[in-house]
């Protein structure tokens, strides 16, 4: 092997070398999705030894094409979207050589399923405030809190876990990062219910789980920083997706007026142009962000394509409803179920309407975004900050 | 001009329903009915309409009610709407006593002020004030047909039909009633349908069906100040008391601009809803108008306090375990009922010369 | 005459024994309303000697009226807005025997015009931070700075004047109020032209202006406290009368609407009627404040109405522009012209739009507005407030 | 889907504008101008047009243009935008251009490319894309008709009058113009007559005047995203600067979110401006879609802009002698300019299948 990164046409050779090594069809799913790790064909801009072989980030479109031309098993991204968009580049950034080694190659295989432990019933948007105690106890720390919105929890192996370790200095600097074993005793994962019926999120109840400090990601009281790359890596896979016109639920909208023309008003169909015109703008500024990120320009764009959605999925799905009238009033189910994934287009009417308000809420409200734009986009001065200099035991709650 | 105030009356009146809702009540009371197969909370609903009298106010005396009068009625209406209570004051007390009124029926209509005998009239709850289609064939006294989403169907006693030559009063034993899993569990809605149903005809015509919905619109939007009144107190409260970043969130300018554009609001749904309710009580000539304005300009404002509602408490208004999902689809479901706000802005443009294009 | 303050009889014998020896045919204008200021007859529940009999307020309307019907002239209140409804309320509440007894007579027969000099470039919403200038020299004080939006000033024979007399404490503590005398030397008045063409407005240049010490209002210092005086009977004169439906700008666009079918659209019609239904709502709101205020229950619904109206106004000359189509693209009329009243409703539709721009910042901002009704009706936290206990010379500007 | 960024020549092109808008028509001078009879800055216009050569962008070398394409056109319509200036740009560089294009015309488009001539479309300003209808009669090779409130058309060398058969080239000097007291006085209207004025058919059918509205349309858009870039830097920088309370305005929060949302809308008007600019360049069969979007989009974005750049400025923004009010003219003009966005809205209904009630 040589150790210049590899190119295009060497990692297509890689590919097909290893194909030729393990017949997709006769190999063992976890005996091969393992050996395509090793082989350094999983992530292939991670470095070498950790599923990787420092190619360009770009390259990976190609690579996981041919092996899914080849009919190879995937690693199922969609069940592990925390353990591979936010855990995986935390654990590179902040990891110690034996965590990375320990933990990421079942991360990558599916064998893990990871969830994120930071909001808390009194941080949210301000997640510096959390308040879950770890204390050291020699080479282990004693945790005990409460989390919640934890997706996945109740099926996760480990947890990205920010505790507060030291009450008596401001509250960014007291903070300490863990990795979690979500079957540790005193771990206890509830649903948690929401008003939809369903329950996607849980909350979670940690009372004396003990941690070994080799569980410790980053140094003691650098937990915030390290969060930063667990939220950076957040925002990054937020609408960065293409989307056709009339996708989602301006779609849904678009074809109920097509298909039920007794449903039909001239007071409506202002109202459906109105939100056309803007769905199709955000869609066309969401399409040139991709081409600017896709150019090596990356813009804040992002912040505004979230906010401007979650108001036009709200204001959509609220029309939907009175366009339907007395059938706009039906509800589907509200037996609490545990779904694996949200879809919007297929549940009832009302369940969009109610699901779309989590839209302002979940991944950084309306109001955060809002101010980030205008801080560290147009420039505008901070909030007056009262916390930043109080020990964080002093802070109001 | 409508006296737009509300009266010493008015106020006590007020006082006692609202006691007797928090006693009865709760929301926490209300949120778990919203799973159980009741379809309504009988208890509070005998309580408030049979001992307190609320479902007989604008029932003169002789017929069995406290003769006052919608003006009356609609404060009950608000702290209902307040309460997110789960009772048929809209359905039964108000509208299909207004439409029995308006028929000069006296029989059942005093067995509904006494809180006795629950009626509703039988039309999809999203229908508008004026004539609905009739969905039933009359047939030898007895009735054939299905009407979909009718509020309150499985709690009533007697289902009042709208048919082409007038107005039936059917035995709701005599119907089938198919529970609606509602997106208002508070207000259910149910499918009726009737297989040749005995039925007595109490209206001729169709005066009696366009009281009860108009008069039931009229009343709705007092329910929705209600509604959107809890919203904006509970809103006020917990911004004063949820700290983020050192400070209360209502401290943020962003909020406090939000609330006060809200609170404006309100005042105008207080001043449209009493000058529809003013309206209905004096049988004044500008009902219809009244109606419309205060149905598009108070559903608006009762959903979108919901919707601030739970967008200002963030992730916890987004939970089961909150009241705000009570408010938000009692209020959604509001501005759907007795006509969504385009029609009844579309009613009010050929009410005031408006045409059109 | 007796001692105790004379019921509506009482005042209605004392108007007809007024009319018998003054009969206001054959008396002089300003003769007879000095006779009427001199009986007590002006405004009665102002004090005796002052043009009043300590009479209810709410006897002034029938007062009024009994005049009216003899064909008495009057002080012409349309002309003397801010000498009516702030300069004497604040002379009554904060002038010495000596003052009340020079001013009130003038300013109540329409003699003196008078107007008020609060606002500086650099103080608008924060009145309190005005840096005009006046220094004590003995008996008299020297006063130099820039006040504007000031109307009427150039008819003005008198301005409430709010100065800084101490810079080095903090800014609500360092004002002293004034009378000024507009026809002093050092007084220069120019027209504000604004973006309508016109001047309603002025600027007001004081240069080494003297004011003596006898024009104070209040003691040194307490200038603060005389403007709120002054600042409250400013509410108190918006949003009071009652408004028929249909009124104003909506009337306008209703009438252009019926008038000229070629003009209509679904689209237009839409919007037409969910700004008619938000106006009606906003004229009930009004009304029923209207109502309160009669019963002797006043509210705070004022700042929400005005708030309201300046969108409303907005919006619909906004609509009325959008309807005319080629025809909203024309002007009247851009010379600098000096209205003594703005009327909407007699100018082209591109005067009204842009009018209308300045219902939300005359008067009270709309963002003031709301901060008033956040902190003041609904009990929210006051803004942090960074120039409580600096001295004004340190105040960022 | 089209390029929706800006590539290094159109960055460098708007360097070249904006220093050139910037030395010739700071807004002072604009604001000048507006109280003075001449119809437009034809220094500025004979500087950008002739020695920059902005017209002719979007002409063909071989036609005595610079062979780009609306796209780099649209960045001057931008800075056009941005600086509010008063030339013929949209009408006699866009409109009459891509009218005389679709017609194959090749002597005009020569003299409108270099800025020597001035030729605009005679259509009411208000004008939406598609087929206006003829106000003029032709008989014997003469137009007779009056034509309203045509933008720049005191300013023209030619008018392009749009008859029934086709369009005629009429010269500027036998046509009765009268100018119009404007709104936006940086963009004039005049009212033109024609009573038996020679004329010349430079166009059969209605194709050509088609191609005119649109590319206009398409352009505007890009116009007021100009003026709205304008106006939201304006007050940033103000907000930034102006103390109230001891403290920049812009730091209170209401307001960072108010213009929060302003530059949201603001990247959302800049993509479709660019697709719409980009559907004009390559003749893209979405561009009628395309304009629909971005007009009724990019015109409730530049009235914002104007409307919020005026409210944060207080009492000075509300003063003649300040630019904001030049934005607002401007701003809501274009808004009505080539169709409201309610005509477009009714445009697009069609072309997306979403047929009126």
């Amino acid at each position: 092997m040589s150790t210049a990164p590899p190119d295009a046409d060497e990692l297509s050779r890689r590919v097909a070398a290893f194909l030729a090594e393990h017949d997709p069809a006769a190999t063992d799913r976890l005996k091969f999705l393992r050996a395509r790790f090793d082989a350094g064909l999983a992530w292939v801009h991670y470095p070498r030894g950790l599923g990787g072989c420092d190619a360009p980030r770009a390259l990976q479109r190609d690579v996981d094409r041919l092996f899914a031309k080849a009919g190879a098993p995937t690693n199922r991204p969609e069940r592990n979207g925390i353990g591979l968009g936010m855990a995986a580049p935390t654990l590179l950034a902040a990891g110690t050589d034996e965590q990375r080694a320990r933990f990421l190659r079942p991360l990558w295989t599916g064998e893990d399923i990871w969830c994120q432990l930071f909001s808390e019933p009194g941080a949210g948007s301000d997640l510096a405030a959390l308040g879950t105690r770890a204390v050291r106890d020699g080479d282990r720390w004693i945790v005990n809190g409460q989390k919640v919105w934890t997706s996945m929890a109740h099926e996760a192996r480990w947890g990205l876990l920010v505790t507060r370790t030291d009450p008596d200095v401001p509250k960014h600097r007291g903070m300490t990062y863990f990795v979690l074993d979500m079957t540790a005793p005193g771990v206890e994962v509830r649903p948690l219910r929401q008003l939809t019926g369903e329950a996607e999120f849980n909350e979670v109840f940690l009372t004396d789980v003990e941690i070994p400090d080799a569980h410790r990601l980053g140094e003691v009281g650098d937990g915030w920083r390290v969060s930063t790359h667990t939220l950076m890596n957040e925002r990054v896979s937020i609408g960065g997706a293409a989307v056709p016109r009339e996708s989602g639920m301006i779609g849904v909208v678009a074809g109920l007026w097509r298909d039920r023309p007794e449903l039909r008003t001239p007071g409506l169909h202002g109202e459906l142009m109105r939100l056309w015109v803007e769905v199709e703008a955000a869609r066309l500024a969401g399409e040139r962000l991709r081409q600017s990120l896709a150019a090596g320009r990356p813009g804040p764009e992002g912040s505004g394509t979230k906010l401007a959605f979650a108001k036009l999925n709200q204001e959509v799905s609220g029309l939907e409803l009175e366009m339907l009238g007395t059938d706009g009033l039906r509800y589907d189910d509200w037996t609490m179920r545990r779904p694996s994934e949200v879809d919007f287009t297929r549940r009832s009417p009302g369940y969009r309407y109610l699901r779309a308000k989590g839209n302002s809420i979940e991944g950084g409200t309306s109001e955060i975004l809002r101010g980030i734009i205008a801080e560290r986009v147009l420039g505008l001065p901070g909030e007056i900050r009262v916390d930043k200099d109080v020990p964080w035991k002093d802070l109001p709650k | 001009m409508t006296d737009l105030l509300y009266g010493e009356i008015e106020s006590d009146l007020r006082g006692g329903v609202r006691d007797l809702l928090a006693g009865k009540a709760p929301w926490t009371g209300v949120l778990a009915g919203v799973e159980k197969d009741d379809p309504f909370d009988a208890d509070l609903w005998h309580a408030l309409a049979g001992r307190f009298g609320a479902a007989g106010l604008a029932v003169p005396e002789e017929l069995g009610g406290a003769g006052a009068s919608w003006r009356e009625a609609a404060v009950v209406a608000e702290e209902i709407g307040r309460a997110v209570a789960p009772v048929p004051f809209l359905t039964s007390a108000v509208m299909a006593t207004a439409a029995l009124l308006a028929a000069g029926e006296s029989d059942l209509v005093g067995d509904l002020a006494e809180g006795e005998r629950i009626a509703v009239l039988a039309v999809p709850f999203g229908t508008p004030p004026g004539e609905p289609p009739a969905r039933v064939r009359v047939a030898g006294g007895a009735l054939t047909g299905e009407v979909p989403g009718v509020a309150d169907g499985l709690a009533a006693d007697v289902l009042l039909v709208p048919a082409a030559d007038g107005l039936y009063a059917v035995d709701a034993a005599d119907a089938g009633r198919a529970p609606v899993t509602s997106l208002d569990m508070t207000r259910r809605l149910a499918d009726t349908a009737f297989d040749g149903a005995p039925a007595r005809r109490v209206a001729d015509g169709p005066g009696a069906v366009r009281a009860g919905l108009l008069t039931g619109a009229a009343l709705l939007a007092s329910e929705q100040l209600g509604i959107a009144e809890g919203c904006l107190d509970a809103t006020v409260a917990h911004v004063k008391t949820r700290y983020q970043f050192g400070r209360p969130i209502g401290s943020y300018q962003a909020l406090k601009h939000r609330l006060a554009d809200l609170w404006t609001a309100i005042t105008q749904a207080r001043a449209v809803a009493r000058h529809a309710a003013a309206c209905a009580a004096a049988g004044d000539p500008d009902l219809e108008i009244a109606v419309a304005v205060a149905q598009a300009h108070c559903s608006a404002v009762a959903v979108k306090a919901a919707e601030e509602c739970v967008q200002m408490h963030g992730g916890i208004g987004f939970t089961w375990e909150h009241s705000a999902h009570l408010y938000l689809k009692r209020a959604k479901s509001a501005a759907i009922a007795l006509g969504t706000p385009d029609r009844h802005r579309a009613a009010l443009a050929a009410l005031v010369d408006l045409p059109p294009a």
